[in-house]
Formats: C-alpha cells, structure tokens, sequence
C-alpha cells in the first residue's frame, strides 16, 4: 500500500470514480456492509485536512500579513481569509467535480459536471482506503490555499472586489484544470510528470500567475522610494511557521495513507525546508552582511516548495541537496535577479514559490529513488522540465486574460490616494492600532 | 523659564536622563519622534526593492527649566548624547510664559 | 460503527459504565486480555482533543483579545487562559462524574458522584472504540471552551475574581446538568432532541449565558461615547483561524471514531463556516458599504457555530444552506438588533454564539439527512425548538442567580477608574507596550 | 502493546536496528511482504512530531520573543528558528545515530555512527510499530527543542553566530549523549531511571545549561536599572498556548503508539499544566498582590515540564498533585531564589525547566502507579535522583566547557552599544515597527 | 496668542476634553509621551528583576489659543486633570507668532 | 530663529517633505499625534456599539528654521498638505532662543 502516490493520482481520480459505484452496489445489496475504510489513515488524512487549512489560515495570512505596512495588514489577512471562503464553496459546487472525475472525451484536458454539489457522493464512496468525503476535504483545502498564494504578488495595491472575483475565475480556469491534468486523469500524469504533493499544480501554478499578476497590475505607489520594509517579522514568523508545520499534511498527507511513505515524506519535508532556510541565511550572510529574519523564513519556505513534488519521491539525502540548492536559487531570484528586472512582486510570490517549484520539479526527476518508491523508477528530467513548461505556459496566457477581463469589469486598483492612505481603512473600514 | 527640547539618539535616553539628574532636573518629558535630516541617503533592500530610509528613529526630550539652569542643561545633553558621528540631534530653547503644577496649582519655577 | 453518534451518546454513557466494568472483569480473569481499542479511532480522538484545546488556547484568547482596547487586551486572554486551567481541574474532580456517570434516580437530571477524582477508571476502560481516559479528556476540553464564550459578553469590565467564582459555579449548576440531559442519559437525549457536537450544550448555554451577564453586569464605562473600536483585529484572525481549524476536532471528532461520519462532518463544517462568512460579508458591504475584516470572521464563527449541532447528520448541501441563513441572521443579531436593544455584549457572546446556535439547532431538524446518520430519521424541528427553549430558560435563570451570588459574596466590577485605565495595569499589573 | 514506555527505550533502540535487519531480510526474499507497521499507531506519531515541531516554532519562539523588550524580539524568534533548522540537519547527519544506535564496547555512553546520514535505514525499518523514518523525525523534533529552550537563559545579549556555533557543538556533546544514556540503550536507563518523555533528557539538561551559560554569559547592560519587563505578553500566551498544545504530542506521543498509555499522558499533562498554572497564580496573588498573566503562564510551563518524565507513569491524582508541587517551588525559584542569588537567567530556562525537571523527576518516583504502567513498579526516588544529579553534572562541566571555546574561537556577545540599541536592528537589520 | 501644553495623565483625557469644550476650544492636539518626574523610584519585579520603573505613560496635550483665553484653559485643565496625587502632570504655556489653518489660509485667531 | 510646527494629514507627509527639500530645509522631525477639530462628529459603529471617533490620526511636524526662511516654509507646507477638506491641519510658528547640533556643537542657523 505505501508505494501508492501522486502519480498515481490519476489512478485515484478513477477509484474514486469505482469506489463510489462500488459503494452504492454493496449499499443496494446489503447495507450493512460498509467498506473498508482504515481508521489509521482516515485518522491522518483527518489531520492533514486540518493542517493544510492551517497553512493558509493563519499561517500564510501571517506570513503576508507581517511584511506589508502597517496601514494594509488587514487587507493583506482579509485576502487569505475570504480566499480560504470563497473557493471552499467553489470547490464543492463545481471544482471537485471538474477536476477529480471523467471528464468523457475531453478527459485529457478536464473532468466532468457529475458530482457538482457532491452528487452521487456518500457515506459508502472510498477513495483508496479513506471515506470519498475526507478526500474531497483534503483536496479543497489544496485548492484553497494556490490562489491565496498569488496575492503575495500584488500585495497592499489591488482592490478587493477585483481580487475576489480574479480569484473565483482563476480557480476555475487555471487551478481546476492543471489539478486534472496532473492529478485527475489528464495528460500530464499520464506522460509521466511527477508531481508527489503539487510542485506543479500549486507552486509553480501560482508563482506564475503572480509575476503575471504584478506586471499587469503594476508597481506600488512609491516603488523604490517609499520605505516598504515588513512592518512586524514577528507575525511573518508565526506564519511561516504554520506553513512548515501544516506542510506535514500537506506532503505527508498526501501519501492518501498512514504509513512509511507518509513518514518519509514528513521528515524529507523537514530536512529540506531546514537546509534551504540555513542556505539562504547564509548566502545573505555572505552578501550582505547579515543574516536576517526575512531571509531564514523565507528560506524555509523556498525549502518546503521545492521539496513538495519530491517528498513522496526521494530519500533524505536527496531532500538535504534540494533544500540547499533551491535556498540559494530562490535567494538569488527574490533579492537579485527580481531587483535587476524591477518588476514589483512584492511578497515573491513567484521568486519563492515559482521559482522554488520549478527548482523542485526539476530535481524531482534528479534525485528520485526507486528504493523510497516504486514510482520513482520512472522519472526522467526531460519529463518533469516538460510538465514545468506545460505549465508555465498555460498559467501566464489565461491569467492575463483574466486579468484583462476583471479589470474591464470592475478595475483592477483603487485610487492613489486610498493607496497611500492605505487599503485597511479605505478598503475595509478598520485599522491597527 | 525655558523650555530646552533636544533631538538625541533612542540608545541615549539613559545617559542623558543620568546627566540631567546628577545637575539637579527632576523632570522631563520624552517622545518617540522620526527624523529627517543630514544623516539620510542610507538605501536598503528588503527582497530585491530598493528604497531609502529618510525616516530614523530618534527620542525628543523636553524639559522645563529656570532660566538660569539652560547654559548647564544643553551642555550636559550635548555631554551625554554625543557620539560624534552623524545624526546626534539637536537641541532648541524657548521662553516659556507659565508653568504650572497640576496637582498643587503651583506655579513658575516651583511647579518644576 | 460510523452511526454512532451524539444522539447516542447517552448511550455511551453507559457505555463507559459497561467498558470500566468489562474491563475490570477481563483485567480479573485475564490480565493481557486488553480491551480492543481501535488505534486510528484513538489517533484521531486525541488529535481532537489538542484541537479543541486550541480553540480555548489560544484561539478564542486571539479572537476576544484583538476586539477589546490595547488596554484590556491582556485581561482578556488571561481570562480564557485561565478559565481553561480552572475547568480542566473541576472536570476532572467532579465534573466529569456529574455530567457522564449515572445519577441514579435523578438520572434524568444529573448524574453521580461515583467517577469524581476519576475514581474507577482505569486503562481498560472503554467508551465506544477507545479509552474512557481519552473520553474524559476530550469531554474536558468542551467544558472549558463553553465558559470561556461567555466571557465575551462582559469583557472589559468584569473583576477577575469574580469573573473566576462564577465561571467555577456556573460549569458545575449550568453546563453540566445541561451536558448530562442531552449526551449523558439525561432527559433531553432521551426525548429525541438532536445535537451532534454542542449547539445546545455549548453555544446556546454560553450565548444566553452572556446575554444575561451583559445584562446584569451592565455596560461599560463610556458605552457609546468613547471608542471601543477593536485594537488589533490581526489577533482575532489569528484566532477565529485557529477556532476554525480547533473547530474540525469538535464537530468531527464528535464522531468518536475516524470513519464516513467524522469525515462529513469535517467537511461539513468548512462549508458552513465558510458560507456563514461570505453571508455575513456580503450582507455588510450591500448594508455598511465595506467588507470588513471583523465581519467576515464573525460570519466564519456563526457558521461554525450554527453548523455544530447538526454537522454529523445533515450533507454538505445541508451545510451550506445552514451556513448562508446562519451568517444573515447573525449580522442582524449582533450589528442591528442588539444596536437597537441597547444591551453591551461586547464581542458578541449571544449575537453569534447564542443566536448562532438557535439558528443551527432548528435547522438540524429541517436538513438531517438519514442517507447520512441513521439518526437522522428520527429528527423533528419540534424537538429540536423544545431543546432550545428549555435550555434557554434554565441558562437564563440560574446564571442570574450565580451572578446575584458572586454580586454579594466579591462584587462583579472594578472601580470607574480602574475601568478607564484599563484592567490590564490595574488588575494584572501588566501592559502590551 | 499499551505497557511500551520510555523505560523500555533503550529496548527500542535495539528494536529499530532489528528492525531494519529484520525489514532488509524480508525485502530480500519477498519484496511484497511489507513490515505490519500500525496505521492508527503511525497516523498518532505523524501527528506529534507535527506537534513538537509547533513547540518550537513558533511556540517556544512567540513564548520567549514576547518576554524580551521590543529592540529584541526579532533576534529572539530568529534563535529559536535558526535553531530548529541546524540540529534538524545535525540530527539527520548524526544525532539520530549517535543517540539511538548502538555503540559498541562504548554504548553505555555513546552510540555508533552506524546510520549517519540515516544510511541503512529504508522504507521497511520499523521502531516499534512505526516506520523508523518516523521515529527518526518525532525524535528529531525533541533534538530541536532542547537547545532553543537554552537560549531563554541569554536571551537579549548574546551574538547570533555565537550562539549557533554553541548550540550545534551542544547538541553533539550534550543531547546527544544524554538521549542515548536514558532512552538509546545508555546506562541510566539500564540502571531504572525512569523518563517517559523527557524531564531528565530535555527539561533538566537545558535548564542546568541555561543557568551555566547565564552566568559565564553575564547579565544584560542596565540589569537592575533598566525596564525590562516583557514588552508584548499577548505573544507569549500565544507560545505558552501552542506549547501547551504541542506538548500533547511531546508527552502523549512518546508512548509510541496510539493506545491508553498515550491517553493517559494526555490526560495528565493536562491536569498537571493547569493545576500549576493555578498554584503559581495563587502563590503570586497571595505574595504580589496580582495575578500576572506571566506568573499563569508560567506555571503551566512549569507543569508541563514537571509532568513529562511521570505523564505515562503516573495516574490523574498524581499529575493533580505533581502540578501543584512544581507551580508553587518553580514560582519560588524563577521569582525569589533568582532574585537573592542575582543572576540573571533572563527568561527563566533553569527557574522554569531545570528546577520544574528536577521537580517531577524526582515525584515521578513517588507517584509512580503500577496499575497505569507495568514498568512503575521498578520506580524508585533514590534512582530518580541519581539521574537527576548525574545529568547536572555533566550537563553543567559540559556546557561551560563549550561555551568557553566559544568564547576564544567569536566572542560571546556583542559591544554594549549594539546591545542597549537592540539586538534586532544591529545583528539583523531589522525591527518590528 | 499662546500654546497651552499640558502634561497629563492618560486616563484623564476625556475628562479634559470636555472641559476644554465647554469652555468653547474647538481644536487639540494629543501625543502619548513618557514623563519622569517625582512619581518615580517605584521598583517592579518581573520573574525575579528588579527595576526602577522611571518613565510613565502620560499624555500631551497641545492647544493653541487667543491670549485671553489663556487662563480659562489653564484653569479648565487643572481642574480636570487633577486627581490630587504624585504624577499629575504640569501645565507650560507660551507665545506663537503665528497660526495658520491650512485648509483655508485663515491665520491668526480665525486658525484656531 | 523659529520653529515652524505643522499638524498635518499623515498620507501628506512625502508631499510636504519634498515640498522643504525643494525650498533647501534639511531637516525636520515627525511625531505621531491624534487629533480634535472641526473634522470631528463621524460616527462609527461596530458590531452594533455606536460612538463618536473625536480623534482622527494626523502627524506633527517641527522645523527650526532661520527668521527669513519662515515665511516660505509656511508656504511650502500649505501648498503641499492642503486638500482642501476638513481636517487638513495646522500650522504655528514660534522663537526659538537657541539652537545646538550636538555631534559638532554648533550653535544657531549653523546647528539647523
Ligand atoms: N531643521 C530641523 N528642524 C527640526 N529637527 C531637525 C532639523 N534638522 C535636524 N533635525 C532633527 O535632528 C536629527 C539629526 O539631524 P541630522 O541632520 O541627521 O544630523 P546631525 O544632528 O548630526 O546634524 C534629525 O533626524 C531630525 O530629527
Ligand atoms: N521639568 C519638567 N520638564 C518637562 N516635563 C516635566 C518636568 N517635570 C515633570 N514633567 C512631566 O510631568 C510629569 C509629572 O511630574 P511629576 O514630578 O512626576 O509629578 P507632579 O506633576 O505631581 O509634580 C512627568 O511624568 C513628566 O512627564
Ligand atoms: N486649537 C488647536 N490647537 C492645537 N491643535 C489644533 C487646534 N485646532 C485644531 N488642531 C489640530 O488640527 C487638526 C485639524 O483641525 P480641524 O479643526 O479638524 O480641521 P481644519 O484644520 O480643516 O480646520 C486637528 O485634528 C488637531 O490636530
């Protein structure tokens, strides 16, 4: 049973699928006879469900939340939070549906309408060893936590309403049907892309729609005049320390299982988040002469990224070399590379997460080990850069065109005045004190 | 009466409130303050965005003192707040018409 | 296994009755012969135990603390801090005892004093699939969220002493007679009434509870001339977050099991909660003009609450309706009406808690689902409003007597003055800085 | 399987190397015939070693960051991270080996390098009924607390690099030694010393090191003279809170298995952090004339630390008294005895978690039960005590030994300048505005 | 015309703001402050640390008036001010030149 | 020599600073302040309760400057803070008797 995976994901989609009909016969037959689920890994998976909420509210509405200035750190925890609303009723009215079941001749490319609003689940379905309900949970709470990473990128300058309703578009557009392709039964599942716990369909899925998202949307007022520095590290810390904690559930977790691929993917996630935090520390140590508190944090973090599409993949030595490398890349690509282009992503939304996705996706194909899972005999580097680019590509095209769209709807910024004023009290009503 | 009201560096609060009670003050006020002035063009980076602080922390210090006591009072804050590089601060007297203590209705140099 | 359920608990009780003396017989006769706990039931009951705790410490702490004055700030979170360290120790001398062991003849009111000190229990006893220390652990963490609600309705302006004398008397004269009637054996169980995971027990006992301790206690010091507009609204998304995700522990763990059951329930309450949320926004930006931060996690915290009663029966449609009507009803609750009734319930401990929970006890009756609990079948609104008026009137009542009591004996405020200056410095000789 | 216990660590870690033997062989010959590795006892130790990694970051981090002034907070939650992520690599690279396998003619001292760098072990190595993978990880977490628990002790004046280089020498020298003499087949377990989760390994060894490094360490600039007081006690109820929670997953986790015994801890160290919470609160209310949230706090600390060697021990009763007792002598020590003897131990590592260890590992003596735990029959105070002593003595040569190489090789703190500006804006550029 | 700056304690500003409004003053300024003064040599221990605690919490307020108003502001915040006891505040009157309302232009007494 | 105090909205304060740089004032010091004036009788409600938020967040801002540089700080400042809604603040000019740079000790125009 451990050497189940994500990559077998598109598996899952159908036993799913199976699992419910299956369900539904016995329930028919004799009604007593409840299937098998494992209290164990339903156990875990209850957990994990619980830590991946946890990552977006509050881990990453804190980790946000303490870098902007003071007069847009309600804005800032607001956008996680109505993120988290917004596409847990989206999830169960429509995406679920769209990107975990048949989606008949199209299958490839999109799921079905079949269980919009949860039709035709219940208390019998299974997916794999755990009730079809706690899967359904778990994956919304994946699919919750994507779009609140890409506000990062256009922190404390869009407008509410034009981030709720880009938000709702994205998810239906972008997110559903990358988690098809990967997870649900689409191509690039079945080309062979692996994708452990969603490198692909998370980070790299959202890092880009942020740097599209910060170019389309501009700079903020008094971009490289204005003192932007975090107003309260304190608050960044709790966060990023609830997205390592919750991350367990999220790489663990996704193992959809109890057992030694969880564990192994929980300590990998450890071991690399742990080497790309001191990497970082240490190349701004060396470059600019302090190690900050921005720069660990953010090193975990790269670390947790890079090590999501491995963690079911490879062994702790191979997590402690992709914490080290993706700690310096991503250092490199939100300090220097993002300084010398000038574009404003101001919470590196993709110099951490897209960047770190990539770097992760990549060596996923290096550093898998057929002795942590059968799976990994397949990788192949040419495969994963594949998926990479796959993705990128689709991400960067329909964001814009989203963007595009909600700004003829509704307009994507508020005036300048509000702006320097601040987004809590003009957007919101409220401030710190 | 004056009032002598100096602009010093935040780590010197302590040295400076020393200096002013070994000359025999007994109050003062003090306020945090940001401040603008030569010790600026510093730029720092915070992931990549450049900037420059214009803006440094400093403490405002305000004290009421007879007119005979200022001489004694601005040396020993320049004394104290001193550390010969840019950005010490100021220091500014003026006349004060009044001074009154609220909880006795004392007035002029007795409400000090 | 996965029918069992809150309405069953008053089997339970027994049930643990049974287990212990089970076990003691199969101790006697065959000392290795331990009792068949399930492992991944147990797993996911004492990871429900540290979430709900969470919720207490420190999240309703969060919640409550960033809504008052920076002044009282400290006061706030000392009180359910405290209120969880008084409770676990009455629990577990009497408590327990009172509200989950048979009373004998007044069985139907209150049960006995044989458990008191844990007396009794030992490793082999049972309750359902895992170990009644485990049972009285979890049961513990409810009895200290409950009172801790209430503080809200009183917060910035009630003594510390008192507030620690009422909470003592009030957990054993209200909560638990209250939890003995309807998951202990006692007569509201019995009667048919429905409450999956506290609406009744929990909510509307704290919520009307407050109300009246709003009341008696009167307003505070420049009650609609001075601002007590919330000082740090970041602490209370830490907080509502961390209720929200202490919350999967309550109602999901309400199962006592890790199955279908737990599962639904888990998800359940993400879609209330997150429905109740957007409600509550929408409703305030069409009426007020802007979202608000302290509206969209007081919406997120009435879906919670409204879905708890009835989150292991009805189905996620269910829930998402509960969620919608909770979160309308409740903004009128705690924005409109109260603003028109003139009472000062300051954070809203009946606007949300005790509204919230009627909202959510009635509609039990309309969604259960039998397709989703067996208990379900049985359900009627009509029950359903005969457990909430019953419950309102015996909270009502005996918490004006306790307040009367702790009036006389200590008096229920500071003075005028230490009020103005804040409790913080006055009654904790502390301050934020 | 409930009697598995600390005491019987030392048989763990020769489980884990039989395991692995045992696991190769069985892969060898029949690939598919997996390792019966427990899904509901795995689902619980993924779960605690999520929960002990959230003892430190961000618990411990918010705990002792809200105790300093506000110059040092960021310098203060930057040690416990930077912390956390070096011995997660130094664990990995050579602590789990040294601690857990076996040393050969040395092993009553010392383990072997045998699974350094975690070779040898794979996805069939069992401990117990876990994959090792996992207990490589829940271990690793208890190697990351201990020394950020140190850091209480100097907080607010010692050099980062410093400090680093100290902890990772410490952990080597210290921990590890100490881990593999009581739970990895050393001779204090070999000799009856019981520990269940730590009081001896974790508690006494960090708060003797403290109290050493305190004092060669020196006091901060204006000790005596300058406020001190904590500058945001909100943060430190967040950090006691989460290590309450967390240390759910410390004490109940280090049964190893999901079963009564993990209930049981559970349960008492919820009774013993609350009873202390209480008794320090009322010991400061009677002494001080107010109830801090400080002193409550810190009661519960020291509950939670003086239960840890007795959680799976010990029955309910004796947690209760246990709680009172460590409250009431920790609130002498950090508060009274610090003060006559003047030295400045800043946020009471060896107040708190040295004299709350010493505390409960010697009641753990007295209040072991048999009736809870096979192995407290063979419990005995004088044994208790021998462990006790010898673990100050080694701990406080060792320590000072290290921190005066420290010393020679970068200094151990930084010029008063830096030091009365703050340690945030000069050691990391930058400060919580 | 004159500033009137008063030292208070922070739990009186109410108090005096409706003084000062009853006595016609439409306009004030508030900075939070920390005092040294006579009140001091309380000492507190924090966990065992025993300190001085030299520098209170109070508030100052800033209002500028007409000459003749001077003294019914004076007099309108000791009155309200006062508790009687150590700590108090002090009251520091003195002449400006000039006042200016920015929205308007106004200047002088039509500023105010 | 004078000081120039301005109690201004706080989203002007970048405007008002390159406003004294462009007329040659090198210097000046902020102080967070809250505010009462005509911009007053708002009333805000939260979760039901009502009141009246009197003061408003404004920021102070002193400059000493030399006698004959007076009269265009004050116009600097009023072009650059005024929007010409309630609320946009104040300016006040008083003597200073005295000014000191502590790092070099100099004294007047000199100090500034
Ligand atoms: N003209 C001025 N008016 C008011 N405050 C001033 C003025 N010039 C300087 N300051 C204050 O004095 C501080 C120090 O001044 P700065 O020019 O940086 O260095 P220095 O005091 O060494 O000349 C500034 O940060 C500011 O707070
Ligand atoms: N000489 C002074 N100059 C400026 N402020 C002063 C002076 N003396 C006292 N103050 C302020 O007045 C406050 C109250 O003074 P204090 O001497 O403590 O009591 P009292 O006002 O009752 O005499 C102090 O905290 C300080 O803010
Ligand atoms: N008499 C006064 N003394 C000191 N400060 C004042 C006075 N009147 C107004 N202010 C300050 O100026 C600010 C703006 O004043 P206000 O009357 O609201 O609007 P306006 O400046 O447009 O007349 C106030 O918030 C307050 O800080």
């Amino acid at each position: 049973m451990f050497t189940l995976n994500r990559h077998m994901r598109a598996a899952v989609g159908s036993l799913s699928l199976l699992g419910a009909f299956a369900g539904a016969a016995i329930a028919q037959d004799a009604a007593p006879a409840a299937p098998a689920f494992d209290t164990g890994d339903t156990a875990w998976m209850l957990t994990s469900s619980a830590l991946v909420l946890m990552m977006t509210i509050p881990g990453l509405a804190l980790f946000y939340g303490g870098m902007v200035r003071k007069k847009n750190v309600l804005s800032t925890v607001m956008q996680s939070f109505a993120i988290c609303c917004l596409m847990s009723i989206l999830w169960m009215v429509a995406g679920y549906s769209l990107a975990f079941t048949d989606g008949g001749s199209l299958n490839a490319y999109l799921g079905g309408m079949s269980k919009a609003f949860l039709s035709g689940v219940d208390m019998n379905s299974a997916t794999a060893t755990i009730p079809e309900y706690l899967f359904i949970m778990f994956q919304m709470t994946f699919a919750i936590i994507t779009p609140a990473l890409i506000a990062g990128a256009f922190a404390e300058r869009m407008k509410f309403s034009a981030m709720l309703l880009f938000m709702a578009i994205w998810l239906i557009v972008v997110y559903v049907p990358v988690a098809h392709w990967v997870w649900g039964g689409g191509f690039l599942g079945s080309d062979g892309v692996l994708d452990f716990a969603g490198g692909t369909v998370v980070h790299i899925n959202a890092g880009v729609a942020g740097l599209v998202a910060a170019l389309i949307i501009g700079k903020r007022e008094g971009y490289g005049q204005v003192n932007m520095a975090p107003h309260n590290l304190v608050l960044s810390v709790i966060g990023a320390s609830l997205l390592w904690v919750g991350w367990f559930g999220f790489n663990a977790g996704s193992a959809v299982a109890s057992n030694a691929l969880a564990s192994v993917a929980m300590l990998n996630t450890q071991v690399a988040a742990a080497a790309a935090a001191l990497a970082w520390m240490f190349a701004e140590w060396i470059v600019a002469k302090k190690p900050s508190i921005l720069g660990i944090i953010s090193g975990a973090v790269a670390g947790l990224v890079a090590v999501t599409p491995a963690a079911g993949f490879v062994n702790p030595t191979g997590a402690l070399i992709i914490g080290i490398i993706s700690g310096v890349i991503c250092y490199i690509a939100a300090v220097k590379i993002k300084h010398a282009l000038g574009y404003d992503d101001s919470l590196d939304a993709f110099g951490v997460h897209g960047v770190g996705g990539i770097v992760g996706a990549i060596l996923t194909g290096v550093f898998a080990d057929p002795a942590i899972n059968e799976a990994s005999a397949g990788a192949s580097v040419g495969t994963q850069i594949y998926g990479v680019i796959f993705t990128i590509i689709y991400a960067a095209i329909a964001t814009a065109i989203i963007l595009y769209i909600v700004k003829a709807l509704v307009g994507l910024r508020p005036t300048k005045q509000e702006e320097i004023e601040g987004l809590d009290i003009n957007l919101h009503g409220e401030t710190v004190q | 009466m004056k009032i002598v009201m100096a602009i010093i560096k935040p780590f010197k609060l302590d040295e400076v409130r020393e200096a002013l009670t070994a000359i025999g003050i007994q109050g003062l006020t003090v306020t945090e303050v940001k401040g603008y002035g030569r010790q600026k063009g510093h730029t720092e980076i915070y992931r990549g965005a450049e900037y420059a602080v214009s803006f440094l922390p400093k403490l405002k210090i305000e004290i009421a003192v007879g007119a005979d006591l200022v001489e004694k009072t601005v040396e020993a804050i320049t004394a104290a707040a001193k550390t010969g590089q840019i950005g010490d601060g100021k220091i500014f007297v003026y006349s004060i018409d009044q001074a009154v203590r609220i909880r006795t209705g004392e007035t002029d140099t007795d409400a000090l």
